[in-house]
């Protein structure tokens, strides 16, 4: 196994792992850094192949990540906060008032 | 070109009709009411000018208009008159009128949506007839659902929601099956021969394998079959009968009926005549099973709507067989059954509406001695019934005496050869006749004889526009049963021309075995 | 670097971009809330229009090699998805007073033309985003239902989950063939090694995600319903044809074959049939509309089954159809002050009687996008499922035709309830207190009618053009 | 122009009249003219009918015969195949058009005394017309088309007829009772009509008759055609098996039992096989079953009336009887003979019918002859004709009954075409039967003591003289209607079957043995029924049980309720209804909806709101969409 | 960071990842985007993460509603997804596929400005556009919370 297969393997766990965490993490908060995890694995992978194909537009890609991880937290966090602020609680299984 | 413009008008002029009802006032019932009665009457008009306009001994299409639609599927605004349509054609704009007119009183709630809705409807049915186009065709037979399911739901009975869904949801199982046959119809046309058409002409000369005709000829049967209805899939029928209102039973009974075997008549036999030549023998038991079933179940019913839902499946299989006994008497028996159908059955429902209006009931056990009661109501509906029954000089006669004779003269040769299967049919389809008398008789002893009962008293017997109405269908079925020479004349034509298409086997060119659709 | 072709290709979506900073200019100057939908109707309109003409032109121009570029069936798309906004804002006037919901959309916007012409996933990517992003502010918008935060993080994750998962596919793209050109989508489609075929696979699930396809579709029905009802309209109607424009741009006139070709089958099969089904049972409006939304995506992904060329215009159609009608059937709804009230089914019960123009208007759009003719709704699904035929699918052809029909018991439904419920049950559903909508949603009512009926009449002239 | 149509003009008169009087004199003009607009419309243009039909008749003897062929219409042309409505008027058609119009004009001048009193006289003489029309048009058409028409149409003035007075439920159910026997029938005619017109191309009855007469090979079967159309004719004239109808029918009002159920209508089952003779000639097999079928009939029939207490019930199966006679001797090929006995039986049976009218009439409405008796002397003229068609219908010459039933017989025995010394036995005792009968039912109702309820008693008188007259006049024809010897007027055309030379000689004995069986009936009734009371009673003790299963019609009724109605009404209510349409059609839709609906219901309880299984959808969505792409394809 | 219970543990746990995976780019030679990662994402991301959750300080419910009851089919599929993707991925990439590029010299700081200005000019310019619009949908939702509690 050479270098980028490895990176590559764990760049599949971390992304894995993100989604994972959105189906077991019941706090809200935790939720939203899986994401962040799930996002930061596909950077893994892009950095990886950037580093292997040297065709630099994935690191524009891996930039445009960062950018766009940061604009999702800043909609996501106050989103959680009004949340909060009605439910008194972080734990996502109280958020089911829509269903059906 | 003139005379095709008077088509388009005839077509159009309900969609005119709806549209100025839009601009009269909804406190206004009456005017409603008389603005479409004189539109309808204007169509009727003009469809007969067109009627006997019609040259009988021409051949292929009259007052013909073709215009490029969609003209990157081929698809063309081609509407036109042959002997097939021209009859129902004028059968549709003859009964527009008359529903209209029965409605009157009946109607009394949203009068101007009801009323928009029939127009709406005799716009539909109008332009099936006269479509030449698959896919225009398919347009208007699918138009049609929608103000009927709005005349049944809003304006019917007790349990009209289930008599509605059901209705719609029955048809348009058919009619999906049916889209799908015809893109692959239309798109195997394409290409075996390049055309990219949905003229039913071009149509007409689809070359498919039998695999793929029996596939398509399905969907297309599954389609018309449920509208005509044949038994097993008639249990719509009796429902959407019973909870409609009046105008919605007429415009059902009488017209959109007979959009099923127009189908078969127009589209199913003759685009895939070998796989309708394999399945003869299935479809006609079908037809019989239905006369001999309908006419048993009308039988043993005491809903007065019923027993005439009933009888239609009963008279509509005489269509089918006559359709499908290949001879021309059978043809030409089953055209003119279906405008005496139309007629009988329209009569017969408007009728039934009459007595509802003045009793609101329609339990056989709760009417006797009507002939009593109601000595003029009872004289037309006697009438009426003589000719579901199919008594020679009414129109029911005419029908049924040619469909059977052509389905005997078709069937003999073939028990001569060795195939006794149509003849056991042919045979079988006459105790129809026996069965037709017995539930239409039974229906008639207990309305209009025996000691007068009924629900609501005193009655008052029927009013001028009753009669009127009842009067002038009378006259036609009389018309039909005694003089039918002139509208066979003007089928003839169609009549012969289906026989060639259905039976001109249209397998590829050398047949190769084994391509699978 | 040509700035004239700079400026002029991207001309649509500066106009956008002008809107936005206008907006906020009067955002920040205080509360003109009228004046800042008419320069919202203004901006957006006049993208439509200079898309339109450009595409009249025949413009062609690739401003930024390999990242963007124009062409007169992109216009088109772009005309028609700006189009489809207009009546969303006009009937916006009914929620929201403020700029902020003209500001988001017209983001939201800009993002959709990006992805329409994306050349590479850089700024598909981007315009994924651009138009995700204002989606989930618009649905906490309508604070006035408590449940929209709730709405908002569940479309938030899992939309983020999809951009994940796109970036995924993206980068896997990269690495086996070193490019970030859209191309590389439509080769690695015909390629047989594992890797791109996952890559394929993770793009094609992302999108998956955003259109709601089953099973990626649970996030569609909460979100809709938690969303006020202008927002519901847009997310059913212009992201969704967002979604399926840049998919179609992905996969261009590249063949589908085997194991892809399934999944683009048995995915959306699953969706018409679990969307039609599910829609039966709903109470409200919204929700029912969420899955029409799932089975109506699963009619657009069929599109991609057919052959390459037929592709784009099948989807084009559709959206144009299928999004008229949604905003129609939205517009037309009876404005409530209790915005949870407003689309309760049973308070629909005797509209009829209380507001005929809204109940014919709705019946017109549900028995379209039933697909009954002769509404645009059937000859959108004509043509779909026409072109799957003509691929030779068959079999899917049929099921899926089979499935749309389990559809049309749920929109009829609808008519039902407003046309055929006992006077009784009306009255008390009339009791709820719905109100005509306002004279802003109403024009967008009859925009949309007009645009249905131009449609139903003149079908052929849009496919002509498309 | 007019002598063109002058066989049209005798059908439509009647059609006239009846719409005339249809419209005007009912409820549907609004009852606006008087009884004698009624009279004159319904009495004079059947009259008129009858002058033309003897002018046509002279016109026909004034051509040699030749047969007159009138075109009125094209029905239809398809395909090259015309449907005609042509007239037709030849020996056997003028016999049969008097004894219509004739008869049919007398029993309407009847009528007007008869319904005098009935609330809906002109509806009756309106129907009493549309008949007229109908029986014209069947024995005047040339093709079996309009023969099937006046067929049909007879059935449906017999329907309306029977039902006439429909307060009483019965009446009406004995109505359709009668049509859809009649039905029966015809669908045994319409398939024999078919296979003619499949092999022959025609339904012209004379180009039929020439065909199989020509001796061409025969193309198709003339015994089933033969059995079929004789199935359409035991429909309409009452034969084994489908005479249950006519016993019911007599609810009607007595002149139409005359007009209808005796004279006119229920022969036109007879004349069917006389005009189609040319086929039955070459179906000996056919042929033969209208033989024994005749006989049967006659027999069973006159065993019934033995013992019947109605008036009209005995002259109902009494009829049935002589319309056995009369499929007798078509059996046997005297096909003269049977229209000859047509002929004979239409005036005495009319004649005893009115007659028997007249007594209902006089009695306000009693028609048991159990409660009769002695009114010989209150209604003598009644009386007086009775007795002289009870003496015609009874065999004793001169009357007209004998010549016409000895032939009968005699063709029975003799006949080369089937006959056969069995036959004549058989036929011989039904002779008998029918002088006991006849005579029986003369003593009780007007010999003997009188049963009259007492305060009916008072009301007896004689009929008017519109009735009475029309009696006498029957009457007349009765006893002098034998001289008419009508076979060997009829032979040319339906020529009698050559009887062998070596049995010539027992014509004489046989005459003599049948007049002698008609006198021992007469002599029998005497001396049961015009002795003390106790004798016949004595006798119903004796044979009880013959008694039993004789006034019970040998339950043919039930037997048919039993295996036929019943079964059918079965069938329908719990197979085809409940179990086809309500459990396995209905059923499987309900089922199919709930099923979706409950499917419905199952999709959304999985959307539970928890984003964690949101999440999970996808999760698993991916594995196996990436599992799948593993799949096919590869390679 | 899965299976810890405090928010901030996991905080911490996510910035230790971060980091670290910011080293590994480090070790690939892509500098930039290893400084990028650090500073956006341990500098910006999670500290306002990190200060939203000592704003909260609602604690999540402890002992076994950590996890949703999703453990086990969650799991299981995670397992799976691993699995398949990485075997895609592994069979398709052989380890010599592709000539492996010298270090270093393409990723540098000044190569990306220039690229960035040069060919990724629309990438960048559109980034500010998408910042522009989330800074206005973070302050509409703002602006809704504020509304809803005013």
């Amino acid at each position: 196994m050479d270098k980028y297969q490895a990176l590559l393997w764990l760049s599949i766990a971390l992304f894995s792992l993100g989604l994972l965490g959105v189906i077991l993490r019941r706090n809200a908060l935790i939720m939203l850094m899986c994401m962040e995890l799930m996002l930061n694995g596909v950077n893994l992978s892009l950095i990886t192949f950037l580093h292997r194909s040297a065709v630099a537009a994935g690191g524009v890609l891996v930039f445009l990540t960062f950018v766009v991880a940061t604009a999702e937290i800043a909609i996501a966090i106050p989103i959680v906060l009004l949340l909060v602020r009605r439910k008194r609680s972080l734990d996502l299984d109280v958020y089911t008032d829509l269903k059906g | 070109m003139a005379e095709s413009t008077m088509l388009n008008l005839v077509l159009f002029l309900p969609l005119v009709g709806m549209a100025l009802l839009m601009l009269v006032p909804a406190d206004k019932p009456q005017l409603t009411r008389q603005l479409t009665l004189a539109l309808m009457t204007v169509q009727f008009a003009l469809t007969a000018w067109l009627y006997l306009q019609f040259a009988s001994d021409a051949t292929g299409l009259q007052f013909e208009t073709r215009v490029p639609w969609i003209a990157a599927w081929g698809v063309s605004y081609h509407i036109g008159l042959d002997g097939f349509n021209v009859l129902l054609v004028l059968l549709t704009a003859f009964l527009g009128p008359l529903v209209v007119a029965g409605a009157f009183s009946a109607i009394q709630k949203d009068v101007k949506l009801f009323y928009s809705m029939v127009f709406l409807i005799q716009f539909a049915m109008m332009g099936t007839f006269v479509a030449q186009d698959l896919f225009l065709f398919y347009l208007f037979w699918e138009a049609m659902l929608i103000p009927m399911f709005l005349l049944i739901g809003i304006w019917g009975g007790e349990r009209r929601i289930y008599a509605t869904i059901k209705f719609v949801l029955y048809t348009a199982f058919g009619s999906i099956l049916m889209l799908a046959a015809m893109i692959y119809l239309v798109y195997s046309l394409q290409q075996s021969s390049g055309l990219v058409s949905f003229a039913f002409a071009d149509l007409y000369t689809a070359r498919l394998p039998l695999e793929a005709q029996t596939l398509l000829l399905g969907a297309f049967v599954l389609s018309f079959a449920i509208k005509v209805p044949m038994v097993p899939l008639h249990t719509w029928l009796p429902d959407a009968h019973v909870e409609a209102p009046t105008a919605g039973s007429v415009i059902l009974a009488g017209v959109m009926l007979k959009m099923g075997t127009y189908g078969f008549m127009k589209l199913g036999f003759p685009l895939f005549p070998d796989a309708t030549h394999l399945f003869t023998p299935v479809l006609m038991t079908l037809a019989v099973v239905s006369i001999i079933y309908g006419a048993c179940l009308a039988l043993v019913q005491n809903d007065i709507k019923k027993i005439i839902a009933y009888s239609s499946i009963s008279h509509l299989g005489y269509v089918m067989l006559g359709l499908l006994s290949l001879d021309i008497l059978g043809i030409q028996g089953a055209i003119i059954q279906m405008v005496s159908h139309g007629l009988v059955a329209a009569g017969l429902f408007l009728m039934v509406g009459m007595i509802y209006e003045r009793c609101h009931s329609r339990d056989l056990k709760a009417y006797g001695g009507l002939a009593k009661l109601l000595p003029v109501y009872s004289v037309f509906f006697m009438v009426l019934t003589l000719a579901s029954v199919g008594l020679p000089t009414t129109s029911g006669f005419t029908g049924e005496f040619l469909v059977l004779l052509g389905a005997f003269k078709a069937a003999w040769p073939l028990h001569l050869s060795g195939d006794s299967f149509p003849l056991v049919l042919a045979a079988l389809a006459v105790t129809g006749v026996v069965l037709g008398a017995l539930y239409m008789l039974r229906f008639a002893l207990g309305f209009l004889f025996g000691a007068a009962q009924a629900p609501h008293q005193p009655l008052s017997d029927l009013n001028a526009r009753e009669r009127a109405i009842l009067g002038i269908i009378v006259v036609a079925v009389f018309a039909l049963g005694l003089f039918p020479d002139s509208a066979m004349r003007n089928s003839e034509g169609a009549a012969k021309a289906y026989k060639a298409l259905v039976t001109t086997s249209r397998l590829p060119a050398g047949a190769a075995a084994g391509v699978a659709p | 670097m040509n700035s004239q072709l700079t400026f002029s290709a991207m001309l649509p979506e500066h106009l956008l971009l002008l809107g936005i900073v206008v907006l906020l200019g009067v955002e920040i100057l205080g509360k003109y809330s009228r004046l800042a939908l008419l320069l919202a109707v203004a901006a957006v309109a006049a993208a439509a229009g200079v898309a339109a003409s450009m595409y009249a032109n025949g413009f062609i121009g690739a401003p930024f090699p390999g990242q963007f570029s124009v062409t007169p069936p992109m216009m088109m798309a772009k005309a028609i998805v700006l189009a489809l906004a207009l009546p969303v804002l006009l009937m916006s006037r009914d929620d929201f007073d403020g700029g902020e919901f003209p500001a988001l959309l017209l983001s939201s916007l800009y993002g959709v033309c990006l992805m329409i012409s994306a050349d590479s996933f850089l700024i598909m990517f981007l315009g994924l985003e651009l138009m995700s992003l204002p989606v989930y502010a618009l649905i906490v918008l309508a604070y006035r239902r408590p449940e929209s935060a709730e709405a908002a993080l569940k479309y938030l994750v899992l939309g983020g989950t999809a951009t994940a998962m796109f970036l995924m596919g993206v980068s896997l793209l990269y690495g086996g063939s070193g490019s970030l050109e859209i191309s590389t989508f439509a080769t690695a489609l015909s390629a047989t090694d594992l890797m791109s075929r996952a890559a394929v696979v993770m793009v094609l699930l992302a999108f998956f995600l955003k259109g709601a396809i089953v099973p990626f579709h649970a996030w569609a029905p909460d979100a809709y319903e938690g969303a006020s009802v202008s927002v519901t309209a847009y997310m059913a109607t212009i992201v969704k044809a967002g979604v399926l424009l840049a998919v179609v741009r992905l996969f261009a006139a590249a063949p589908v074959v085997s194991p892809v070709a399934d999944l683009l089958a048995v995915f959306p099969l699953i969706s018409i049939v679990w969307g039609n089904l599910t829609a039966m049972r709903q109470p409200s409006f919204r929700r029912m509309i969420a899955y029409s939304s799932i089975a109506h995506a699963g009619y657009l992904f069929y599109a991609l089954l057919g052959d390459g060329p037929g592709r784009f215009q099948a989807v084009l159609f559709y959206v144009v159809a299928y999004g008229t009608l949604n905003v129609l059937a939205f517009a037309a709804l009876p404005a409530n002050d209790n915005d949870a009230e407003r689309d309760v089914l049973d308070n629909l019960k005797g509209l009829w009687h209380r507001n005929p123009f809204a109940a014919s208007a709705i019946s017109v759009a549900m028995l379209s996008l039933a697909g009954i003719p002769p509404f645009p709704g059937f000859v959108a699904k004509f043509l779909i499922f026409k072109n799957v035929l003509a691929a030779g699918y068959t079999t899917y052809a049929v099921l899926g035709l089979v499935g749309s029909y389990l559809g049309i018991y749920f929109y009829l439904r609808v008519i039902q309830l407003m046309f055929m419920s006992p006077d009784a049950m009306a009255a008390r559903a009339g009791a709820a207190g719905d109100r005509p909508a306002g004279a802003f949603a109403r024009g967008a009512s009859l925009l949309c009618l007009a645009a249905t009926v131009l449609l139903s009449i003149f079908p052929g002239w849009m496919l002509d053009r498309m | 122009m007019l002598s063109l149509h002058i066989l049209a003009a005798i059908a439509l008169l009647p059609l006239l009249g009846f719409l005339l009087n249809g419209v005007l004199a009912t409820e549907l003009g609004g009852n606006k003219v008087g009884k004698g607009f009624v009279n004159v419309v319904g009495c004079g243009l059947p009259l008129a009918a009858f002058l033309l039909t003897i002018k046509s008749f002279l016109d026909l003897r004034a051509g040699g015969y030749a047969p007159i062929i009138e075109p009125v219409y094209r029905w239809a042309l398809i395909d090259g195949h015309a449907f005609d409505i042509t007239f037709y008027f030849d020996r056997l058609s003028a016999v049969m058009t008097l004894i219509v119009t004739g008869v049919g004009s007398a029993i309407h001048v009847y009528s007007t005394g008869y319904m005098s009193h009935d609330k809906s006289y002109g509806r009756f003489f309106a129907y009493l017309n549309l008949f007229l029309f109908f029986m014209l048009l069947l024995v005047l058409g040339r093709s079996m088309l309009v023969l099937f028409v006046g067929w049909e149409g007879v059935g449906l003035a017999s329907y309306l007829l029977i039902g006439f007075w429909f307060d009483e439920l019965a009446n009406a159910r004995a109505g359709k009772k009668a049509f859809i026997t009649n039905r029966i029938g015809d669908a045994g005619f319409l398939l024999g009509m078919f296979l003619l017109y499949q092999a022959l191309g025609t339904l012209d009855m004379d180009v039929i008759n020439a065909a199989f007469t020509s001796g061409a090979a025969p193309v198709v079967s003339a015994s089933l055609v033969g059995i079929l159309l004789f199935i359409g004719a035991t429909g309409k004239s009452a034969q084994i098996p489908l005479f249950v109808w006519l016993p019911d029918a007599m609810a009607g009002p007595t002149p139409v039992s005359a007009l209808i159920h005796a004279a006119t209508m229920v022969t036109a089952g007879v004349y069917l096989v006389a005009r189609m003779s040319g086929v039955y000639m070459h179906a000996p097999e056919a042929s033969h079953v209208i033989a024994v079928i005749g006989v049967a009939t006659a027999f069973f029939a006159a065993t019934i009336a033995l013992v019947q207490t109605d008036i009209k019930k005995v002259l109902a199966y009494s009829t049935i009887s002589q319309l056995g006679f009369m499929f007798l001797a078509l059996g046997v090929g005297a096909y003269g003979v049977a229209i000859f006995h047509v002929v004979t039986h239409a005036f005495f049976k009319a004649c005893l019918f009115l007659g028997a009218g007249s007594v209902i009439h006089a009695l306000s409405g009693e028609q048991d002859v159990r409660k009769m008796g002695g009114l010989a002397r209150k209604i003598p003229w009644t009386f007086g004709t009775f007795a002289v068609a009870t003496v015609a219908i009874a065999g004793i010459p001169p009357l007209s009954g004998f010549w016409s039933k000895d032939e009968i017989l005699w063709y029975a025995y003799a006949s080369p075409n089937g006959g056969a010394p069995w036959l004549w036995g058989i036929a011989a005792l039904t002779a008998l039967m029918t002088a006991f009968y006849m005579f029986r039912l003369l003593w009780l109702t007007f010999m003997g003591a009188s049963r009259v309820d007492h305060e009916v008693a008072h009301h007896i008188h004689e009929s008017p003289v519109s009735m009475t007259g029309v009696l006498v006049v029957l009457a007349i024809l009765s006893s002098v209607g034998g001289a008419l010897s009508l076979a060997h007027f009829l032979e040319p055309q339906l020529p009698l079957p050559v009887v062998a030379e070596e049995l010539h000689h027992l014509e004489q004995p046989l005459v003599y043995v049948s007049v002698a069986l008609a006198l021992l009936g007469l002599a029998g009734a005497a001396f049961i029924y015009g002795g003390p009371a106790t004798r016949a009673e004595g006798l119903r003790a004796r044979f009880a049980s013959a008694h039993r299963l004789l006034s019970g019609k040998y339950f043919v009724d039930e037997l048919y309720d039993r295996v036929l109605a019943k079964p059918l009404y079965w069938l329908s209510e719990h197979v085809f209804l409940g179990l086809g349409d309500r459990t396995i059609l209905d059923g499987t839709l309900n089922g199919l909806a709930s099923l979706g609906q409950r499917t419905a219901g199952v999709l959304s309880r999985v959307q539970t709101g928890s984003l964690h299984l949101y999440a999970l959808f996808v999760l698993v969505g991916i594995v196996i969409a990436l599992l799948w792409s593993w799949g096919g394809g590869r390679g | 960071m899965l299976i810890l219970r405090e928010p901030m543990r996991v905080a911490m746990a996510l910035i230790t990842t971060m980091v670290s995976l910011g080293a590994i780019y480090g070790l690939l030679g892509v500098h930039f985007i290893a400084a990028f990662q650090v500073l956006i994402y341990v500098g910006a991301v999670m500290v306002f993460m990190v200060y939203v959750i000592m704003l909260l300080e609602v604690r999540e419910a402890s002992g076994n509603r950590r996890y949703s009851n999703l453990l086990i089919p969650g799991v299981l599929a995670f397992t799976m997804l691993v699995g398949v993707l990485g075997i895609s991925v592994w069979r398709s990439l052989a380890p010599t596929s592709l000539p492996v590029v010298p270090e270093g010299a393409v990723f540098g700081m000044a190569e990306f400005s220039t690229l960035f200005l040069r060919d990724y000019w629309l990438p960048f310019e559109l980034t500010t556009v998408l910042l522009v619009a989330a800074i206005v949908a973070a302050l509409a939702v703002v602006k809704v919370s504020r509304r809803s509690h005013g």
